[in-house]
């Protein structure tokens, strides 16, 4: 591999890394200030991916779509936390899994009636539908290095959001004291459900904008969640910070770990065990730190 | 204090410390138990009395500072591996198993000091010298009679008296007791005083306590924690006319 | 005591009717129920774990999986494997990979712990589905059921669906009596210990980890027999076989029947089969109900259905 | 589809059915057996996707399947044809017991089935077990007519590695020095890089990489970074549905369509050019297949014809193939004069039949897999513009392979 090709696999991998981001900080948002388990994560991806597609047909504009989209997934969020999020605040972790988990069913299911079983592709919008020629027979896509700049805005959005508001100064000190915040006057319910909105919010609209690059399909949803999972280990639980650098990581590692090719006693185990790679890391980083590299001592 | 030169020096730290981020919750502080004797440690809340004992019972990793058990270091050994060296301690907030009775609470303390647990095939409750250990304790702690209520049923004074128990169950040599006497009624503070009484003998007892009639009753030497470090340490006689501790400590209480 | 003796004579009456069921029903309902006792057993190994020990495991299916690879990768292409080898092998290849991912994933706790066994349980997922060590994402197929012989004798014949209905009764009946015998052990009191405060257990100088461990193998173990009965039953595993949808079910089985019980994972087992049936005969879309249902099972019935009847889990706790 | 709705419980349906013949046999217990089995209808099962992604090509099948009894007009031999559908959802882990509920319980004569080639894994179990006749209509997987194959069972589609073995061939003789593999990794597309890797290699060509991704990924963005960093000569896919769309879009998206040509197995670019921006990104892409539009010969355009007409639907590839298993099915069932019991002669006849498919005409291999014409196509517009003939009555992999041959 040549000095040029491997920077380009590096792009590709820090721009699947900030798509990671996206869902993950969401989810790791949810688990450190609200203490929530959410399997359904990865259903907010899926129907992201889903509205962006079915919504730009119909409105001819994947812009529209996405706002459209976003401002419908809020209210879905909202009205999740309302109905059946909130209820389990106090209850083991155990229930949270089971009924995230029920709500995986119900959100599948209902695309299935909804939207069918089919594949789509979703057409790039015009403007950004160009590739940029990196070498003779190499373009770079437009449109996936829009994706990465997205995300990058939206990280620094997030991180003025948490360290320089009043909405994030309660979101860090509800993380850290429950009741200190409710001594202080402040609706702590009404943060968690904003904080589980932003976080629904965030994994659907990483699904509105891959779906041009990743098309829909059935079971994304999943696939997205238990990456998610091992990136928010990686990071350490509630940290954003750790959650950019277990996702940066990860697409690293698993965009090498499809095309470095690595033989150990004949056996050729990469690319053959690349699905593994990811899974391999979170090992590494349990024994190194099991709290996760930005978390905090167990 | 002739007396207490000659007794075997069984647990002793060297200037220990543990910070809390800037805080230090117990700063250099160095103390030793002696066999046949019971150690209190008094001092205002926040003076780091938990702290130390949890350091002693490998509850925490100290920062700095070593801490002996004989002639061995236990320096940031875990707490079992502490607690099968033969150190018991106790907690000042109640630290039982709620959904069982009284008796299983002992006795699964009392198990721990078979060889090993990992037995799978024949049925806990048969295993005699387990029962008697955990039975004594009981009686010990004044719970005779009380032993098949589950504990969540029992009184907040009796689930003191539980803790108390599953401490001795495991038959330490050395005992960490921590405010055993809070939130017990004059009766049961009675009882237990007494049995420190008579524990003392075959054992080395640190004693953390608010209740200075009790502490004044058993103790042989007294040290005294302001801040997280030593103020003052020796005989009760000395301590109790210490003028120094009469300000820090001592005054303040009487004026209450 | 007397509870006991009620249980056991409770048992033995169910055992009795269990065992009359091939000679009453059909066909289809004998090897319904023999999915169902299969899966009661990894049920009821997931109680081990969740119920007893308080290790919330979303990744228990990679072991009911590996189990089910193992027989697979052992079994003659067109010839009947060795039962007591290839059971073996399945056991102890699950013992070892319980032994390998309980030593990491017991590293963590809470949230942490759910989602590293999760995320163990994909890996195993991948192992199988991207490489072609086994069929890759099509899965492998049993074409013939393993035979048992005992010098020469040969007790009973796995293709006869009545035969290995009673083999599974047996074993289900055998793994319960197990577990009850382990919770009543030194080595069960001390897990049961660890679940309501590993804190205090460890100041008692047990070294949780290692008891934790073990359970975690031993649980492993027991899901490793009930997936090689489940491979022996289809006669096929594939990767999904060790996916989080599989750990996800057997969770509920355990919620719905009521944790912390054994017999309450295996009523849920039996409900769960039962009610995804009724499902599939209402709707193609099945899966709809279903998660609907388990949203309500989660938000209002915390102790499942045994504790519907009995109303106390607390008591189970408190013998001794 | 409107006769004959789904079955949702197959066992239901065995229970009534068996009670039925009880009844029958006792009642009509002193009519000769021949006589009694000739009034029963001859059933025919279906075992096909009528869910999920392959529902399209389940309907074909049986569609092609159908018209090839009508046209024969219906009744064949003069047994009534009955048909038993069951959805297999494409699941294998309910292959088993779905082909089995077919033939142990419906007691089907024959079974036509299936998409999927781990269901047709499944099916071929209990087809060995049972020793039913079966018709492969489409699941390419090398071992039916290789390691696993037996009188009983046959196929009217491909082998998996049959379909590209001709394009191997092609590239070879263009004296394409090296190519690129990329596949998913699964059972069908690793034969099918295979078949292809042994033309190419065989006539001298070198394979540079094999390059894959896990079933059903279409993140393909870093595979297209390091084919246009290995620069070959050549680019072999095999993908087939949504996930050959998402490949043909990318490969152009990334610069590589007209820098580095692509060509595949004929099911990469079948069924997909309508969507949007597929017939652009895969302009010019070669392929090839048993089948592809301009085949003008009369069966063909009568056949296009008649299906357009009963369905209001053009015909694919899967149709054809529905199709073929009809008309052998039809032609085994004439040989032995409807007694389907007949096995032997049955079997016999089946292999013996020349069928006359839309493709073109061929006969079963002595492994029962279509000898057959594999066409170069190319895709022009939306259409798969049959461009030649890339090899000639291919029997591969080869039936010797068979223990049957």
């Amino acid at each position: 591999m040549d000095l040029g090709t491997f920077l380009i696999q590096v792009l590709n991998g820090v721009q699947y890394g900030l798509l990671l981001f996206l869902v993950a900080s969401g989810l790791t948002l949810v688990f450190g200030i609200m203490g929530i388990i959410n399997l359904a994560h990865g259903s907010f991806y899926m129907i992201g991916a889903y509205l962006a597609w079915s919504l730009s047909q119909h409105f001819g504009s994947l812009w529209l779509a996405i706002l459209a989209g976003v401002v419908l997934t809020v209210l879905i969020g909202v009205a999740l936390e309302w109905l059946l999020i909130n209820k389990l605040y106090h209850r083991d972790h155990l229930y949270q899994v089971l009924l995230t988990y029920g709500l995986i069913l119900v959100f599948e299911e209902l695309r299935s009636v909804i939207w069918g079983n089919d594949v789509h592709g979703v057409a790039v919008p015009e403007w950004l539908a160009a590739s940029i020629r990196l070498t003779d027979t190499l373009a770079y896509p437009v449109y996936r290095l829009w994706i990465s700049a997205v995300c990058l805005v939206l990280a620094v959005l997030m991180y003025l959001l948490i360290q320089r508001t009043r909405l994030g100064m309660m979101i860090r000190a509800g993380a850290s004291n429950r009741e200190m915040v409710q001594s202080l006057g402040i609706n702590i319910q009404l943060v968690y459900r904003l904080v589980f909105a932003l976080g629904v919010a965030l994994a659907a609209f990483a699904g509105m904008i891959a779906a041009p690059v990743s098309s829909v399909f059935p079971g994304m949803g999943n696939q997205v969640l238990i990456i998610c999972f091992v990136v928010v280990v990686i990071g350490g639980i509630g940290s954003v910070k750790g959650a950019m650098a277990g996702a940066i990581l990860i697409g690293l590692v698993d965009t090498f770990g499809k095309i470095v090719q690595v033989e150990i006693a004949g056996f050729r185990v990469l690319p053959e065990l690349a699905g593994m790679t990811v899974y391999l890391l979170m090992a590494a980083v349990l024994l190194w730190r099991p709290e996760g590299i930005f978390g905090r001592r167990l | 204090m002739a007396e207490a030169a000659a007794r075997e020096t069984v647990l002793r730290t060297e200037a220990l410390s543990r910070r809390f981020g800037g805080l230090a919750a117990v700063d250099n502080v160095a103390l030793e138990c002696r066999m046949g004797e019971v150690h209190a440690v008094i001092g205002p809340n926040g003076a780091g009395k938990t702290t130390l004992i949890n350091l002693l019972s490998g509850d925490l990793p100290p920062s700095a500072g070593r801490v002996f058990l004989r002639d061995r270091e236990i320096t940031g050994l875990r707490s079992d591996a502490i607690s099968r060296l033969g150190v018991g301690r106790s907690y000042q907030k109640t630290n039982v198993f709620l959904p069982f009775t009284a008796f299983e609470n002992a006795r699964v303390a009392a198990q721990s000091r078979l060889p090993s647990s990992m037995r799978f095939f024949r049925s806990a409750r048969t295993y005699r010298q387990v029962n008697e250990a955990a039975e004594r304790a009981l009686v010990q702690a004044g719970l005779e009679g009380r032993e098949g209520i589950p504990v969540s049923a029992l009184s907040h004074g009796e689930q003191r008296q539980v803790e108390i128990a599953m401490t001795l169950a495991t038959g330490p040599s050395t005992l960490l007791l921590d405010e055993p006497l809070a939130g017990m009624g004059a009766e049961e503070s009675a009882r237990i005083v007494e049995l420190l009484q008579k524990l003392v003998a075959g054992h080395a007892i640190l004693l953390v306590e608010h209740d200075m009639d009790a502490v004044f009753a058993v103790a042989d030497v007294l040290t005294v924690m302001v801040n997280g470090a030593v103020l003052a340490s020796g005989p009760p006689e000395a301590i109790r006319s210490n003028p120094e501790v009469q300000e820090a400590y001592l005054g303040t209480e009487e004026a209450h | 005591m007397a509870g006991a003796r009620v249980r056991l004579a409770v048992l033995g009456v169910l055992a009795l009717a269990l065992a009359a069921l091939p000679f009453l029903a059909d066909k289809f309902y004998v090897q319904l129920a023999t999915k169902i006792l299969i899966l009661a057993i990894f049920a009821m190994s997931l109680d081990l774990l969740v119920g007893y020990t308080g290790l919330v495991s979303l990744g228990h299916a990679a072991f009911f999986g590996f189990a089910g690879y193992l027989l697979a990768l052992v079994s003659p292409q067109y010839e009947a494997a060795n039962l007591w080898t290839s059971l073996a092998i399945a056991l102890a290849g699950s013992a070892v990979l319980a032994l390998v991912i309980g030593a990491l994933v017991l590293r963590t706790s809470g949230i942490y712990f759910i989602m590293v066994t999760l995320a163990f349980g994909e890996m195993l997922f991948h192992l199988f589905h991207d490489t072609s060590i086994a069929g890759g994402s099509d899965g492998i197929y049993v074409y013939v059921r393993p035979v048992g012989t005992i010098f020469g004798w040969q007790p009973f014949d796995f293709e006869d669906f009545t035969h290995f209905y009673l083999v599974v009764l047996v074993a289900a009946l055998g793994v319960y009596a197990l577990l009850r015998m382990v919770l009543a052990s030194p080595f069960g009191r001390v897990i049961v210990g660890i679940r309501v405060n590993e804190h205090r257990m460890r100041s008692l100088g047990y070294h949780t980890f290692r008891y934790k461990l073990v359970c975690f193998v031993l649980a492993g173990t027991l899901a490793g027999l009930a997936g090689y009965l489940a491979a022996v039953q289809f006669g096929v595993v594939n990767p999904d076989m060790l996916g989080f949808h599989v750990s996800a079910s057997a969770l509920m089985m355990l919620i719905l029947g009521g944790m912390g019980t054994l017999v309450g994972p295996a009523i849920g087992a039996a409900v769960m089969m039962t009610l995804e049936l009724l499902f599939q005969k209402i709707t193609d879309h099945w899966l709809l109900p279903m998660g609907v249902f388990i949203v309500l099972v989660a938000l209002l019935l915390p102790r499942g259905l045994v504790g519907l009847v009995t109303g106390a889990r607390a008591k189970d706790d408190s013998r001794g | 589809m409107t006769e004959a709705k789904f079955r949702s419980s197959g066992r239901r349906k065995f229970l009534q059915d068996t009670a039925a013949l009880g009844g029958a046999a006792a009642l009509g217990g002193f009519a000769p057996a021949i006589a009694r089995a000739q009034a029963r209808k001859v059933r025919v099962g279906l075992m096909l996707p009528y869910s999920g992604t392959y529902t399209q090509l389940g309907i074909a099948i049986e569609n092609g399947f159908r018209l090839a009894i009508a046209e024969n007009g219906g009744n064949i031999a003069g047994r009534e044809i009955e048909y038993v559908k069951l959805d297999d959802e494409s699941n294998p882990a309910k292959a088993t017991d779905n082909a089995n509920k077919l033939v142990t319980g419906d007691k089907v004569d024959i079974l036509v089935g299936t998409v999927h080639s781990g269901v047709q894994a499944g099916m071929l179990k209990i087809v060995r077990e049972t020793g039913v006749l079966h018709i492969g209509p489409n699941a390419g997987l090398n071992a039916m007519t290789t390691a696993l194959c037996a009188p009983n069972m046959f196929r009217t589609s491909f082998a998996n590695s049959q379909v590209s073995y001709p394009m191997g061939k092609v590239l070879a003789e263009r004296r394409v020095k090296n190519a690129v593999t990329l596949t998913w990794k699964y059972s069908a597309g690793e034969e099918s890089v295979n078949g292809f890797k042994d033309a190419f290699t065989k006539g001298g060509g070198k394979i540079m990489r094999d390059l894959w991704i896990p079933f059903p990924n279409v993140e393909f963005q870093s595979l297209l970074t390091e084919i246009a960093s290995l620069k070959p000569e050549a680019v072999y896919v095999f993908f087939a549905g949504g996930g050959a769309a998402k490949f043909l879009r990318d490969y152009q998206a990334a610069g590589l369509k007209g820098k580095i040509p692509l060509y595949g197995a004929g099911f990469l670019t079948d069924g997909i050019l309508e969507a949007a921006g597929v017939a652009e990104a895969a302009e010019g892409v070669e392929t090839t297949l048993h089948y592809g539009d301009g085949i003008d010969t009369a069966k063909n355009n009568a056949f296009r014809l008649s299906y357009a007409k009963a369905y209001k639907l053009q015909p694919d590839v899967y149709a054809v193939q529905g199709y073929d298993a009809g008309l052998l099915f039809v032609a085994g069932m004439k040989a032995v004069k409807g007694d389907i019991g007949n096995r032997k002669a049955m079997i016999a006849a089946m292999e013996k039949a020349e069928i006359d498919s839309p493709r073109g005409r061929w006969r079963m291999s002595k492994a029962h897999n279509p000898v057959q014409d594999f066409y170069l196509r190319k895709v022009v517009g939306k259409e798969n513009k049959v461009i030649g003939v890339a090899a000639k009555s291919l029997d591969y992999p080869p039936a010797s392979l068979c223990k049957m041959a």
